[in-house]
């Protein structure tokens, strides 16, 4: 039992990891909230799995913070998308490809 | 040896919070810079309380499980009086902030500038003004024509103060 | 609880993402970088409070959690929507 | 000739605090009332988090005179900000866009979902970290997050002000019930209870309630007062403001023209 | 009819706000439960009139088990986006190319276009910018290289979530 | 026994019930005010009566130093007394704008009040704080940008003051482990180190900001200048004397040494010359009086610097004195506050005006038969008799002061009395209402003139009570202790 919960703490804070690590390698704000996103957000749930195996009575108040996150994670980078696609940031692209014209334009 | 040396880095650091922000208040201009470093002021000042009731190794002051039966407890626990200071001086805080900043969205909205130099200069003209004392400052520039400088800080947040 | 190897490991991860995240907090180069880095470290911190929790064996640090992450959710949002004003 | 002053002024203070540290008896405070409360709090007041004995019990003043400064800086707030306040109230902020779906939609679902999290934390204070002052910021938290979704939305602000002034009051009057049982002012009521559980620690949780609404009533209406008038430094607002003086109004019209 | 509407509101924000009391105290002692339906009551009695979000649920058996199914389906999407994110963030030429484009969405309801765009920002190389009407803005990190219609665009990233989502919202 | 507590609580429970009340009925918000400061009034004067000996009350039931304690002497209950005193005559009966001014006040004498009473150094910080932040609203309740801006300048200093005073709180708590001010009494011999005598030095700084001590009194003149006159006459008047009365309960029980007196004496010199060359400089009426304050807590400073019952007594006559004075001053420049020179002719307008100045004036210079002589003169026999070099500096800086003060004073008495223009009476013509407090303040001090010795004999009653620390610290701490403390009590004996 505590190997399993050892190993999914190890792998949620390997994601965090590498969240993080996203963060500092990807070119763009667009793409370090796609990868902080996401990787912190399945590395934080999995590290409570893991407590939640460690603590069994605690199951209850991880599940609360897991749904809590799970709902705020996803809104919060949405949120900051929008806020830097309407301040007027364009997406990178990769230098050497032309724009597409159907990028900038919403309805 | 090693209590010691964590001691002395938490103390140096609370220090150094205080020190950091006092000074931006004293050299600062743009006004909402102030309030900001007031505000790290403060929590320096705050560390420094909360630090004092600082124990190594010892836990959060708050009776749960077994400790619940078997009182007085025998576990460490750290003083429980900074704590409570702390959340006081943590919302005393929150509100002389709040104060401040609605100030200085009125002392904004009146003189259109966040240099505090600025501000100084034309409220003592204002004053001189309706005391009847006419001041160097209201001869040079006459009644009523101060120029208003350009509306840059149009962003109250980023553009700060580099003026 | 003592922790053994791999929870060690495990903490020293996070520690390792809270690292790289204060170093894209401090290099920027914009406002929403140093915004979405704090937004990820507040999640691992979330994280990392429930690892605390285990560490000193206390349920207390869960509600701690809780707080944290709605309080810095807000705090968030807060600072989108002036990012959002303040280039338009 | 400022500037240097307060280089010296700041630099002079530096080193008074650097000699401070320096100066400190290594291994920390003495924590004289600190042992006695840890050793005694549980059995006079009954509550399992000693924080809240100290903040409510042995402190409870310093606590009624902490929401007495929320409410005066609240109402400072508004005594600053009122002339501008009553006029564009209804009308929707300049500055920001219109607000993205996703997040109205999400503000809306967690409203309940925030305020019940607040009301926990408020509830639990005497056996958990929480209290009535972190509770309270979640709540307020709570009626800040639509406003911060869609900015034009008014404040009920007779509301709060009904929640401010009665959750107020009865701290202070269940200090001068206790008074008039023939026991001092503040002092705790209602014996102890069961130690750990809900209903223990006799009237501190009731007492935490009270904190906690004020608190959260009292951010609401700050955090509001502060976002409505604010334009988002568009400053038209300074032109169409009425001010309350000759001198300020003289100005607004230079601003304008 | 309308007051109809209002019970199931009011009935369905106060059992959802009693089991999250319930999963936060971790308990079920009486008085725990007695403070949990007094919070319960006041928080859906204050918040009511200002939700408008709950009123596309589904209340039928089904749709229940659609919400089990998609709660599966979004996992197995979420762990999938995070090992595509790995394999992204390590390999030493960064192989993204990354675009803005519109994909469509046929759910009426609030609360399930905000659910879809949620799992569509913690799925695979997408995540949701804006959403209006019934057109969600996604950046997509890696667009085909060729550019995608409206309708290809839908069928990659939106319409596996919209499946399962319609199953309990309208 | 313990209704006290009332003082504090009345005045807040009413503050937070004041908006309810005012969306109820208008006319209820303006005499429920002056109904709770009369009530004030009663419970102070009541225990005034009845006073034997000092009196400790613990709060909350909780005996200090665990809990808080309020500390009942003749000195605190006379300030408890004059808080309410104050206020009901600067109230504002003619204010029909709202309730927020009102709610500000009630919170403003509650806080004042706590203030007088409490016998904790964080307690004492918490309602110093309540005060500062309802003098903030109230210095900006005019309104106008001035105002605006110069309270963002007092409340910038003020954060400063803050985050200084709780720096210091904070290390008197590293240093003795608790914050009853008996119990840190007991312990003072482990303040008598760098540290201990650093908190005091940043507790008088930040505290000082009230009282107008000299680094931290920028924002004087202009909150004084931009407020309504009725606002500066209780800052100036009432509020800065409770910050003097914390920083000298602070110096009795626990700083006993001479360099927290040499500090807080190189403070007040530094405020008498800054304040009292400004003033000397300064053009109109508002200001003048403004910087003329700061010179006179100079003189406060200086006074409670002398050790023992001598400068004890000067320092409360003085600060009596100034109380009457001030205010009263104040009250004289809503119509008078354009330049000095623009007088002329102010005597004619309107001659009771006019007598009262000059007799403010004269007694604030120290003209003899007035009370102000008689304050001054206990000063400088203190000074005298203190026989130190410092002291005799200080000696030499206050009657140069005087000088000064004489010459800025008599000069503009001279301009209110020559003859003007006829054309500027009726700018001139002070408002009945403020004349009317105005001269209640006069007759105060004419009043004192005349009971000079019961008032002598009450004064060195209240000094050798107050200056007598061992009073202090017994009076707290002789409630029953609970055993801990006790033991450790004994063991730091």
């Amino acid at each position: 039992m505590r190997l399993i919960a050892d190993i999914l703490l190890l792998l949620g804070a390997i994601f965090c990891f590498l969240g993080a690590l996203g963060l500092i390698r990807m070119p763009d704000i667009y793409n370090r909230i796609q990868a902080g996103t996401k990787a912190a957000t399945l590395g934080s749930i999995a590290i409570m799995l893991g407590i939640g195996m460690l603590y069994p009575e605690w199951w209850s108040k991880l599940l609360c913070i897991i749904g809590f996150l799970l709902f705020t994670s996803p809104v919060s980078s949405s949120v900051l998308a929008r806020a830097v696609y309407l301040s007027g940031i364009k997406p990178w692209s990769k230098p050497k490809q032309p724009l597409k014209n159907s990028a900038g334009e919403k309805s | 040896m090693t209590t010691n040396l964590i001691h002395w880095l938490l103390y140096g650091g609370a220090m150094g919070l205080i020190v950091i922000g006092i000074v931006g208040v004293v050299t600062l201009t743009n006004i909402f810079r102030i309030i900001l470093a007031l505000v790290i002021a403060e929590a320096g000042a705050n560390l420094l309380l909360v630090i004092a009731g600082y124990r190594f190794d010892a836990i959060a002051p708050i009776l749960t499980g077994q400790a619940l039966s078997a009182m007085p407890t025998t576990q460490i626990m750290v003083d429980p009086v900074p704590q409570a200071m702390v959340l006081t001086s943590i919302v005393i805080g929150v509100g002389v902030q709040a104060l401040a900043l609605a100030l200085v969205l009125k002392v904004y909205k009146n003189y259109q500038t966040l240099d505090l130099r600025e501000i100084h200069h034309r409220m003592l003209a204002d004053i001189d003004h309706s005391s009847g004392v006419i001041s160097l400052l209201s001869e040079e520039q006459p009644k009523g024509e101060r120029p208003l400088p350009e509306p840059e800080t149009k962003n109250v947040l980023n553009s700060g103060g580099e003026k | 609880m003592t922790f053994n190897l791999l929870e060690l490991l495990a903490a020293g991860f996070i520690g390792a993402a809270l690292l790289l995240g204060l170093i894209r907090l401090i290099i920027g180069p914009d406002a929403p970088d140093r915004v979405i880095s704090a937004d990820t470290m507040s999640v691992t911190v979330t994280a990392g409070l429930t690892v605390f929790a285990a560490y000193f064996n206390s349920a207390l640090f869960l509600d701690v959690a809780l707080v944290y992450g709605a309080i810095s959710f807000i705090g968030l949002i807060a600072i989108a929507r002036v990012i959002e004003g303040s280039n338009s | 000739m400022r500037n240097i002053s307060a280089l010296v002024f700041a630099s002079g203070l530096a080193f008074l605090l650097l000699v401070i540290t320096w100066q400190f008896i290594l291994g920390g405070a003495p924590m004289l009332i600190g042992e006695a409360i840890l050793q005694q709090a549980a059995e006079e007041l009954g509550a399992a988090n000693l924080v809240t004995s100290v903040v409510l019990g042995y402190r409870g003043i310093d606590t009624l005179g902490e929401i007495a400064i929320l409410f005066t800086a609240s109402t400072a707030t508004s005594l600053v900000l009122s002339s501008i306040a009553e006029k564009t109230s209804a009308k929707s902020k300049p500055g920001l866009r219109d607000d993205g779906t996703i997040l109205a939609s999400s503000a809306s679902l967690f409203f309940p979902l925030l305020m019940t999290i607040g009301l926990y934390i408020i509830l639990h204070g005497h056996l958990t970290p929480g209290g009535g002052f972190q509770g309270g910021v979640i709540l307020a938290a709570a009626f800040f997050l639509p406003l911060l979704a869609v900015p034009g939305r008014g404040v009920n602000h007779s509301g709060l002000a009904l929640v401010e002034g009665f959750a107020g009051a009865s701290f202070i009057v269940i200090g001068i019930i206790a008074l008039f049982q023939g026991k001092a002012f503040l002092q705790p009521l209602f014996g102890h209870g069961e130690m750990g559980s809900l209903l223990s620690a006799g009237s501190l949780p009731l007492l935490y309630i009270a904190v906690g609404l004020k608190v959260g009533a009292e951010l609401s209406g700050l955090l509001a007062n502060l976002a409505e008038p604010s334009g988002n430094g568009d400053e038209t607002l300074s032109a169409t403001e009425s001010a309350s003086t000759e001198q300020t109004s003289m100005q607004a019209e230079k601003t304008k023209s | 009819m309308l007051n109809r509407l209002n019970l199931h509101h009011h009935l369905f924000l106060f059992s959802t706000m009693l089991l999250l009391w319930v999963l936060l105290t971790g308990s079920i002692a009486v008085d725990e439960l007695i403070a949990g339906v007094i919070v319960a009551a006041v928080v859906s009695l204050i918040s009511a009139p200002y939700i408008t979000i709950f009123d596309g649920i589904r209340y039928s058996p089904m749709a229940l088990i659609s919400v089990f199914t998609y709660l599966g389906y979004f996992f197995i999407a979420l762990i999938r986006a995070n090992f595509d994110m790995a394999r992204r963030v390590l390999s030493p030429s960064l192989p993204i190319s990354p675009e803005l484009l519109e994909v469509e969405t046929h759910l009426e309801s609030k609360l399930g276009q905000m659910l879809l765009a949620n799992s569509i920002t913690l799925t695979p190389g997408t995540l949701s910018v804006e959403l209006r009407h019934n057109r969600i803005l996604v950046h997509w990190i890696a667009a085909p290289e060729e550019g995608v219609s409206l309708e290809q665009a839908t069928k990659d990233i939106a319409t596996g979530f919209e499946k399962h989502i319609s199953g309990f919202l309208k | 026994m313990n209704n006290i507590a009332f003082n504090v609580a009345l005045p807040l429970l009413t503050a937070f019930l004041l908006p309810i009340i005012s969306s109820g009925s208008k006319s209820a918000t303006r005499f429920v005010g002056p109904f709770v400061l009369l009530a004030m009034l009663w419970f102070a004067l009541a225990y005034f009566n009845v006073l034997q000996h000092p009196v400790a009350i613990a709060l909350g039931g909780f005996l200090p130093p665990l809990g808080i304690s309020f500390h009942l002497d003749n000195l605190s209950l006379l300030m408890a007394a004059l808080i309410p005193l104050m206020m009901l005559l600067l109230w504002p009966y003619n204010n029909r704008e709202g309730f927020r001014e009102e709610s500000l006040l009630l919170l403003l004498a509650g806080a004042a009040s706590g203030l007088a009473l409490s016998g904790d150094l964080f307690n004492i910080y918490v309602f110093y704080e309540l005060l500062s932040v309802a003098s903030f609203g109230l210095a900006a309740a005019n309104r106008t940008a001035a105002a605006f801006a110069a309270t963002f300048r007092y409340v910038i200093i003020s954060g400063l003051g803050t985050v200084l005073a709780l720096t210091g709180i904070a290390l008197i708590y590293t240093q003795t482990g608790t914050l009853n001010l008996a119990h840190i009494g007991l312990l003072a011999s482990q303040l008598n180190n760098p540290v201990g005598l650093s908190a005091f030095a940043l507790i008088v700084i930040g505290i000082g900001v009230k009282a107008e001590i000299f680094p931290v009194n920028g924002w004087v003149p202009e909150v004084y200048s931009t407020a309504s006159p009725r606002i500066s006459a209780l800052l100036a008047g009432l509020i800065s004397k409770l910050a003097v009365l914390v920083i000298i309960r602070l110096l009795v029980v626990a700083y006993q040494g001479s360099q927290a007196l040499t500090l807080l004496l190189v403070l007040g010199m530094l405020g008498i010359i800054w304040g009292e060359l400004s003033a000397w400089h300064s053009k109109d009426l508002k200001r003048m009086f403004s910087f003329s304050s700061i010179g006179q807590l100079g003189m406060v400073l200086v006074a409670f610097s002398i050790p023992g019952d001598a400068g004890m007594a000067a320092g409360i006559a003085m600060m009596l004195h100034h109380l009457v004075v001030k205010p009263g001053m104040f009250l004289l420049t809503e119509n008078w506050n354009g330049p000095i020179k623009k007088l002329k002719g102010a005597a004619t307008s309107s001659p009771l005006a006019a007598f009262l100045f000059m007799l403010f004036a004269l007694s604030m210079i120290g003209v003899p038969p007035l009370p102000g002589f008689w304050a001054k003169l206990l000063l400088v026999t203190g000074l005298v008799e203190a026989n130190a070099p410092l002291y005799i500096i200080a000696l030499v800086v206050l009657l140069t002061a005087t000088v000064i003060e004489a010459h800025y004073l008599m000069s503009t008495a001279l301009k209110i009395f020559s003859r003007g223009k006829k054309k500027h009476f009726k700018k001139l013509l002070q408002t009945p209402f403020n004349l009317t407090i105005a001269t209640i303040f006069g007759a105060v001090l004419l009043a004192a003139l005349f009971t000079l010795t019961p008032l002598g004999n009450k004064l060195n009653q209240i000094a050798t009570e107050s200056s007598d620390r061992s009073l202090y610290i017994k009076t707290t701490l002789s409630l029953k202790l609970p055993p801990q403390v006790k033991q450790q009590v004994s063991k730091v004996q």
